[in-house]
């Protein structure tokens, strides 16, 4: 039932700060809308998440927008083929399906408690290992396990921290959003595994993960022991050695509302929605 | 003509009136609609987080159990002789749940990888993920998103369990009620007192000259400025000054009932004010002819007649502070405990949604059940506030 | 003479003196707190005012550039643009006041009507029960209204537009926002001008009723005129919070980066919107850039309350 | 002598309460007629059924005949009975907005547009009410700013702008001082000559001054109705006597 | 009740002027009847004309302070009124006093209807001041009846006087001493008739034209 | 204001019976002085007790209505007590008209200085509603003061009398007759000294005995 | 005759506002003194110039001199001066508390402890106020559920619990219906034995009734103070005349 014939198309965005958003006009190859809107087409709405995206487009049989592939499933949305390869997990594996982004983690480089810090060090361990790569998957992360990563149970000896007792340890966790469901299984899980310290979460964006652990806010009020980005540092943005990488893949998939006959797109389209230079359904052809 | 004119005016008030007392019920309907099938005394009395629990199994198992009756979306585990279930938990995320666990079942006697310690799952425990190795060393794994059915026929290839994390409870609000009961507590300590007495000096004190009404005028500008401004104010003074006395880092529920108390002062001193507004002069004047000084007139007469009114300003706050969220994202933050302390971070029951809604996966059935919470919490309030002052109100008589 | 004695012999000496002292004491003491609470205003708008207004004083070094907002162009700015730093707010000032002007438009004959028809047509028992219900909706958190805006108005609105032959961006748009505001301030309203309306004298209304006016023409005539005082009050109060709401207004504004736009159907942006929007993770230029619009959002309402409050006093001469 | 209203065989019921009971007798046209009696007897209630304001309280019930010339005011619209019955109440209580608007209020509800006749009728109700001269001036400005005895005169102006037959007061000059209770009692002997008056009042002086009539209600009973003088000089009831001589309770 | 104590207090009043004036009456009489034998009156006028005056300022106190209504006023209105009948029967007590003084020694023959009419009058005077004292509408109506027979004796003793022989100047002072007391009398009946008929008119509140038996 | 007009009224009222009563008794004293000849008098003292009871009701009426203090208050007590003088003027002018009739024909010689006593009565009378009707507190004194001439005038008329030469029956009658009209312009005068004193009460709140002057 | 307030040349301003000019007069201990006049003539400033209620009147300003007893008033501390000169006001104003309470009220806040004491207190001022025989049983109910007059018999009682010497009362009546009026006239009438008792009426028959003397106040003067009778009977001053006998404005 498409319809959308000679209809405008209403572009949707995330906000600047969003690690999404950063990802997407990145791989689409329109990095100068990452951070500033005055590039996007007139019109455009921006939304403040990513439950507000699929909202609003599940709304508007005339949206475009982009979420996380985790969420597709369950958004009710369409999501477009891009650049011609199925936004699947497998395919993000074997690397045919360009549209994605890394979920990185960066920690303190400086502690002033030595439990936490050996409780850090042995978190960066845990992600590591297989047992940590299973529930990033578990949590919608796409990544590989193979016989090469270790178990936790094999190198847990290299980190005695986690054989006390920790519970009266809190250790703070925060930054992006995207990746605020995948941090506390992750935290969960490692804390009933190393002496079940506490896990305080506390997810306001990417953009948090640097500033708070190394950054201008590393001793502020919100200050994090691990925090995550759903995107990759930027040039402002310089952990200390050692202290970030990467944890796995997360794809975004280029969604429209579920009447709308489109089924793929292609980078170029992409960008030329979002720069104004298409604003017609019907200039865009399957 | 004037029934013309009446009957038009008359059509009109109806119109308007039915049409927003339908918008109003709409919003009832809606919130109700949507979270009535979520809302359980589970959801009130669980834990945000829950406990999670990672396993293995103690050596190989080979027993073959037999299949009980399964019911649509169950699916048994001859070798563990456990059955799975897919289902969704409290906050809306589809689960892995155990329905039922055999005797006998490898599952009542597992390990706990930290601690070694024996572990028995039981009926209603959820299974995340499922880690075994075969003999190469490769990793097979069932995780909950793959659901009950992949996990079941996983856990019957004939491999050792070596890593596995179930988890029980969470997704409930237990934390945030209890921090949002906290905060109520908190902010009424700070701005009762003080706002009543500041509303006493002003209607029994001040004497009537410009300087006091300007004061009266800066108050009542406070009562204008938008939540979220305090939430700011919040954010720049109360929470470096939590930091800095009560050893707080980061917003606590302390900063957040002091920016509380500044967005309530304004409210409880004007209803306060109100309600010895009505208090006849005749009583202070009979009080003052008696003999009695000033402070024994408020003490012995005024204060007594104005609980009422003081009561109806504590629910006016309560009403507030429940209702707040603006304020409270930036002065208390939205992480959600629990355990609740006062110098912690923690969640209001506003906040725990607006945190449910700004997530990626946006839950509007949580988020409506918590507001039947929150409706029926003001609505108890208000029935409780009505009859105590009814009870109290000494100037009606019964 | 017997009397006499009786009579001081209650009131001894040392006891008067005491009793006069702690009446001065707590005189004092009363006064101190009563500064308090008035001294609160100067802080918020003392410490929003350094914050806001560093953007216009200070250089903000954002990926190696150094920034500073002239304070001119933030005034008058037609767009909102975190980078590069194109931070104008007018537009938004004028969205705002357009939105909230037609959110009143919409919601104070609505409120003053249903507090009539509560106070003074309904049956007492479902006055009582409806007046109850919108105590309670006033206490209902206010996302809650924005996903209801969200979910539901947007939905109305699109239709609409639809009807229209234009085309909203899924009916997120001024119109939702306008709606949402309404709905928002509608028990606001509605319970002061119930109040309002509960008040007034009950020997006046009779006094017309025995005049052979209908009770209609009393309603109308007298009891909203005699409330019109009360009504005003309510209708501060809601612009109040029509101006000072964030949370619900920016789930169905759209956040428009440039404006002003006066289609209804066009998506729009309010200055707490502005100040709510990605707050949590932003720093620098754009964080204290918030506190700047703060001082913009106390300034529009401090000046529509003083407004506002000189018209209500001149209608209520 | 004709007579305006004709109560028979009245009972009254406020719910299971017996206010008035068997309550017969007639006002005659043109005449001041007073309602005396203890507090709570039924005067106010008994004169509120002239008007049908009784109507207003939902528990009431009345029983019997109350004739208004030779209709039952049962049967006469209410709205009509109230332009005709006029009515003016203990307090004082002007609408608040302006004296002019005041006194034009009750003929723009029946619909009268035209500016000047509006005038016309607001100074010449005013100055029937002796109070034209006192307020000529000020006609703009809020009623609420005017003496208790000026507002009273007032609502006796917005009364007479009505152009009733009857005007009933229930105790009109009981939250004035004397003097401006003189001037209301000067203005209701005035009035007679006018208008039917009936009027309650708590104060036996003012019924013996101004009333050619007076009726003596005792827990809801009419226990004596005669004219005035004979009342007080030589009332035919031990009640009656007992009463107005001080000696109950 | 205020009222009711100054009620009373005036008529105690009114009681004890009524008996000085009955005591007044009597000895003028007796004065009379014994030819002035009996010197030694102590009939006193100037005290009756105290109690008149002291009456008649408790009446206006009472006016002033009680504002008195229906049978109260009457009652105050009467006293008003009989006082001056009790205060003009003192007079007459006196003045009877004086002719009889000069009737002394006088051995004229006395018509002794006027005996009967004294005691008529006497009794009259009684009668009034009873009815006045114990309300007594009947024995006051009664009192009212009986001046018609005082006043046909009265037309009868001065008729008879007229044709009385007067052979001496003695015979003469006789005759006009004689017709003056019975004039006296005569009055002192009529105001004991005015007494019962406020009497009736407290009781009943209707005025003297208006009674009928 | 209620009070005046009432008060207004009532003082019509006892004009209107004044000067009946006024007319009443110079027809009375005519009649003596015509020696009986003017037989058409039109006395009728019933119209004078109709005013009587008229003014005690509305006395009663405005003492029910207007609760008088004061000077009104003294008015009204005043009237109340007047007009039973001027009643009983009244009733003496119908006194003296009757015995004038028996008079008639009589030869015998009158005592000039019943003639002056009649001019100085009827001019007490006179002074006594003016003072009264124009509330003039001096003429009222002057005319309580006039009342001691004519008391003296009256003890040497009865004097006069008693030594009056009795030579017939009609001289016996005649003295008789003379005694009692020379009583009744006794107590007119008295009668008027009452109302002129009531008039100094209104006046100037005194009671008789304590005018001084 | 001993006297209990001297005024002596008072002057009262409220601002700028003569309100009470030159006024010297003395009240008289035991005695009923009754303050009449129009409405605003400062009658009730001069009551309450009395117990310095008064100072709570910021813009008021007093000249001249009150003594009481000897010593100016000025001098008495307040709370001294009020528990020796009780007040009654116009409208019933009993504390919303227990009828007991009401009077205990004073002596309590005098710091009276002693159960007993305060008991027989009590009980003993509701005897003196008449009111003990109708409240006896209740004694632990809501004050406000007694009747108007009751009400203010009780506010007399509690006054009389402070064992006042003098007891100012300003319009105590001018609320209450004509029975219950006729009570506390009847109350006053044996309070005067043991108080001296100041009262403002609006009421001339009131004055008249229940006072021995009168003043009588116009434009803030004092025009004639007097015995009650001699000022109702024979007035001295014209305008006294005129205000008594109705003939103002
Ligand atoms: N709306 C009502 N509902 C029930 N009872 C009522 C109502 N109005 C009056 N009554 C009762 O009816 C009786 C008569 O009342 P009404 O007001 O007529 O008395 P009243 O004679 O005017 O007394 P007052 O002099 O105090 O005004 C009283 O007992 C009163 O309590
Ligand atoms: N607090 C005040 N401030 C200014 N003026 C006042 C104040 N209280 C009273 N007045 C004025 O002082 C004058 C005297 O007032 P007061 O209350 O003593 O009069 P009153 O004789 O008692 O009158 P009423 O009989 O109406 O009670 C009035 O003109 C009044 O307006
Ligand atoms: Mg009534
Ligand atoms: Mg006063
Ligand atoms: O969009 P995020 O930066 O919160 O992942």
């Amino acid at each position: 039932t498409n319809n959308t014939t000679g209809a405008n198309i209403t572009v949707y965005t995330r906000d600047t700060t969003s690690g999404t958003r950063d990802g997407f006009f990145t791989k689409i190859g329109f990095s100068e809308a990452k951070e500033d809107n005055s590039y996007l087409v007139e019109g455009y709405v921006e939304v403040d998440g990513n439950g507000s995206m699929i909202a609003a487009i599940k709304n508007d049989e005339y949206g475009i927008g982009y979420i996380s592939l985790s969420t597709l499933s369950s958004s009710g949305l369409k999501g477009l083929t891009y650049e011609g390869i199925e936004p699947t997990e497998a395919n993000v594996l074997n690397g045919t399906y360009g549209l994605t982004r890394n979920f990185n983690y960066c920690v303190r480089s400086e502690f002033t408690d030595n439990k936490v810090e050996a409780i850090v060090d042995a978190f960066e361990a845990f992600l590591t290992t297989s047992d940590a790569k299973t529930t990033m998957i578990e949590k919608g992360g796409i990544v590989s396990v193979t016989s090469l990563d270790p178990t936790w149970d094999s190198i847990k000896a290299n980190y005695p921290i986690c054989n006390e007792d920790n519970s009266s340890v809190t250790i703070k966790f925060g930054g992006s959003t995207s990746v605020e469901s995948m941090a506390k299984a992750l935290s969960a899980e490692f804390s009933a595994k190393c002496g079940n310290f506490v896990a305080e979460h506390n997810h306001k964006g990417s953009g948090d993960a640097y500033k708070s652990t190394q950054g201008s806010e590393k001793d502020g009020a919100n200050y994090l022991d691990i925090a995550f980005l759903s995107r990759e540092f930027n040039e402002s943005e310089t952990p200390a050695q050692g202290t970030y990488g990467k944890m796995c893949i997360d794809a975004i998939v280029v969604v429209v509302n579920n009447s709308n006959s489109l089924d793929s797109i292609t980078a170029e389209q992409i960008k030329s929605i979002y720069d104004g230079t298409i604003t017609k359904w019907s200039e865009i052809s399957n | 003509m004037r029934k013309t004119k009446d009957l038009l005016s008359n059509i009109f008030t109806y119109l308007f009136s039915s049409f927003g007392i339908i918008i109003l019920f709409s919003i009832l309907i809606f919130i109700f609609r949507n979270g009535l099938s979520s809302l359980s005394w589970k959801l009130i009395t669980s834990d945000y987080y829950e406990t999670t629990y990672t396993l293995k199994t103690a050596g190989k198992e080979e027993g073959t159990f037999t299949c009980p009756t399964l019911t649509a979306d169950e699916y048994f585990s001859y070798r563990y002789g456990v059955v799975l279930k897919d289902s969704t938990n409290l906050v809306g995320e589809e689960v892995v749940e155990i329905t039922y666990i055999a005797e006998d079942s490898p599952f009542l006697s597992l390990i706990n990888t930290s601690s070694e310690e024996i572990v028995s799952l039981e009926c209603g425990f959820n299974i995340s993920k499922i880690v075994m190795s075969n003999d190469i060393g490769d990793y097979i794994y069932a995780l909950g998103r793959g659901g009950a059915s992949n996990m079941a026929s996983t856990m019957d290839t004939s491999n050792i369990i070596t890593d596995m994390v179930a988890s029980e409870g969470g997704g409930g609000i237990r934390g945030s009620l209890i921090s949002t009961l906290y905060l109520i507590l908190l902010t009424l300590i700070i701005s009762l007192p003080i706002g009543v007495l500041a509303a006493i000096y002003l209607n029994e004190y001040a004497p009537k000259k410009r300087f006091i009404e300007i004061i009266r005028g800066m108050i009542d500008m406070v009562a204008g400025i938008p939540s979220i401004i305090f939430g700011l104010v919040g954010a720049i003074i109360f929470i470096p000054f939590c930091n800095n006395t009560i050893g707080s880092s980061g917003g606590s529920i302390a900063s957040g009932a002091l920016t509380m108390s500044l967005i309530l002062l304004p409210t409880i001193i004007k209803t306060t004010e109100e309600a010895l507004k009505v208090i006849p002069k005749g009583y202070r004047d009979a009080s003052l002819a008696l003999g009695a000084s000033k402070t024994q007139t408020i003490n012995k007469v005024i204060l007594p007649n104005a609980i009422p009114g003081i009561l109806t300003a504590v629910l006016l706050s309560i009403g507030r502070i429940i209702g707040e969220s603006a304020a409270l994202i930036y002065a208390v933050g939205v992480a959600i405990k629990d355990t609740i302390k006062i110098n912690e971070k923690s969640t209001t029951l506003a906040v725990h949604i607006w945190s449910l809604m700004s997530g990626e996966n946006p839950n509007i059935a949580t988020s409506c059940a918590i507001s039947i919470i929150i409706l029926l919490v003001v609505f108890t309030l208000n029935v409780i506030v009505k009859l105590i002052s009814k009870k109290l109100n000494k100037m009606e008589v019964k | 003479m017997e009397q006499l004695l009786s009579g001081a012999k209650l009131a001894t000496n040392s006891a008067i003196k005491r009793k006069t002292t702690l009446d001065k004491a707590v005189h004092g003491v009363l006064f101190v707190i009563t500064l308090l609470c008035a001294s609160i205003i100067v802080f918020i708008v003392l410490f929003i005012v350094i914050k806001g207004s560093s953007p216009f004083l200070k250089n903000y070094s954002i990926g190696g550039n150094l920034y500073k907002v002239n304070l001119w162009t933030f005034l008058v700015g037609s767009e909102w643009y975190v980078y590069p730093a194109k931070y104008g707010v007018g537009f938004i000032i004028v969205d705002t006041f357009y939105v909230v002007f037609l959110s009143l438009l919409i919601a104070v004959p609505i409120s003053v009507l249903t507090a009539l028809f509560i106070s003074r047509i309904a049956p007492k028992v479902i006055g009582k029960a409806l007046s109850y219900v919108i105590e309670l909706l006033a206490s209902i958190p206010s996302i809650i209204y924005g996903l209801f805006g969200r979910a539901k108005i947007t939905e109305g609105v699109k239709w609409v537009s639809s009807l229209f032959g234009y085309q909203s961006a899924g009916g997120i748009s001024a119109m939702s926002t306008v709606i949402v505001l309404a709905i928002m301030i509608l028990p606001t309203i509605t319970l002061l001008s119930l109040t309002a309306i509960n008040a007034v004298r009950d020997d006046i209304i009779k006094g017309s009723l025995a005049l052979g006016a209908s009770p209609t023409q009393t309603n109308f005539k007298l009891v909203l005129r005699g409330a019109k005082s009360g009504i005003f009050s309510g209708i501060i109060l809601g612009v109040g919070r029509a101006l000072g709401e964030a949370t619900a207004v920016s789930m169905v504004a759209g956040n428009s980066g440039s404006g002003p736009s006066f289609n209804l159907f066009d998506t729009t942006r309010t200055l707490t919107s502005t100040m709510l929007l990605g707050l949590n993770e932003t720093s620098g230029l754009d964080y204290d850039i918030r506190f700047s619009v703060g001082i913009i959002l106390i300034l529009m309402i401090l000046l529509t309350n003083l407004l506002l409050t000189l018209l209500k006093r001149s209608i209520g001469k | 002598m004709n007579n305006v209203f004709s109560v028979k065989n009245v009972d009254l019921f406020y719910g299971e309460k017996h206010v008035l009971k068997n309550v017969s007798f007639d006002i005659p046209e043109k005449q001041v007629t007073a309602f005396i009696g203890p507090s709570g007897c039924g005067k106010s209630t008994l004169l509120r059924c002239f008007n049908r304001m009784n109507d207003l309280i939902p528990s009431c019930n009345i029983k019997g005949e109350i004739h208004f010339h030779d209709r039952s005011v049962q049967e006469i619209n209410p709205i009509e009975l109230r332009t005709r019955v006029g009515m003016v109440f203990q307090n004082p209580n002007p609408f608040p907005m302006s004296i002019f608007d005041n006194v034009a209020y009750g003929p723009r509800c029946q619909g009268m547009k035209n500016k000047k006749e509006i005038n016309d009728l607001v100074v010449d109700s005013l100055k029937k009410a002796s109070l034209y001269e006192e307020v000529k001036d000020r006609l703009k400005d809020n009623a609420l700013g005017l003496s208790g005895g000026q507002q009273q005169r007032l609502c006796i102006a917005r009364c007479i702008a009505m152009k009733p037959e009857v005007i009933l007061m229930d105790e009109p000059t009981s939250a004035l001082d004397p003097i401006a209770t003189l001037k209301i009692e000067e203005l209701i002997n005035v009035l007679k000559e006018e208008y039917t008056i009936v009027i309650v009042t708590h104060n036996m002086q003012q019924a013996s001054r101004i009333s050619d009539y007076t009726a003596f209600f005792m827990l809801g009973e009419v226990i004596e109705f005669s004219s005035t003088i004979s009342l007080f000089k030589n009332p035919k009831n031990k009640k009656t006597e007992d009463y107005i001589t001080g000696r109950f309770g | 009740m205020f009222i009711d104590s100054e009620i009373n207090n005036v008529n105690g009043l009114i009681k004890k002027m009524s008996s000085l004036v009955q005591s007044n009456i009597r000895q003028a009489i007796g004065l009379y009847l014994s030819k002035g034998d009996n010197e030694d009156t102590t009939i006193n006028d100037e005290i009756v004309n105290q109690y008149e005056k002291l009456i008649d300022e408790v009446c206006i106190d009472i006016l002033i302070k009680e504002r008195p209504y229906s049978k109260d006023l009457r009652e105050i209105f009467a006293v008003i009124k009989m006082v001056d009948d009790l205060e003009r029967i003192g007079d007459h007590a006196e003045d009877i006093k004086n002719f009889s003084l000069k009737l002394r020694g006088t051995l004229e023959e006395r018509n002794p209807e006027i005996d009967i009419m004294l005691d008529k009058a006497l009794k009259m005077i009684d009668d009034a001041i009873e009815s006045f004292v114990t309300m007594d509408k009947a024995l006051a109506v009664k009192t009212i009846k009986a001046d018609d027979e005082i006043d046909a004796m009265y037309d009868k003793i001065i008729e008879s006087l007229t044709n009385y022989p007067i052979k001496s100047h003695t015979a003469q002072n006789f005759v006009i001493y004689t017709t003056l007391i019975v004039k006296y009398i005569e009055r002192i009946a009529d105001h004991a008739t005015n007494i019962a008929e406020w009497t009736v008119y407290i009781v009943a509140g209707i005025f003297k034209d208006e009674i009928q038996d």
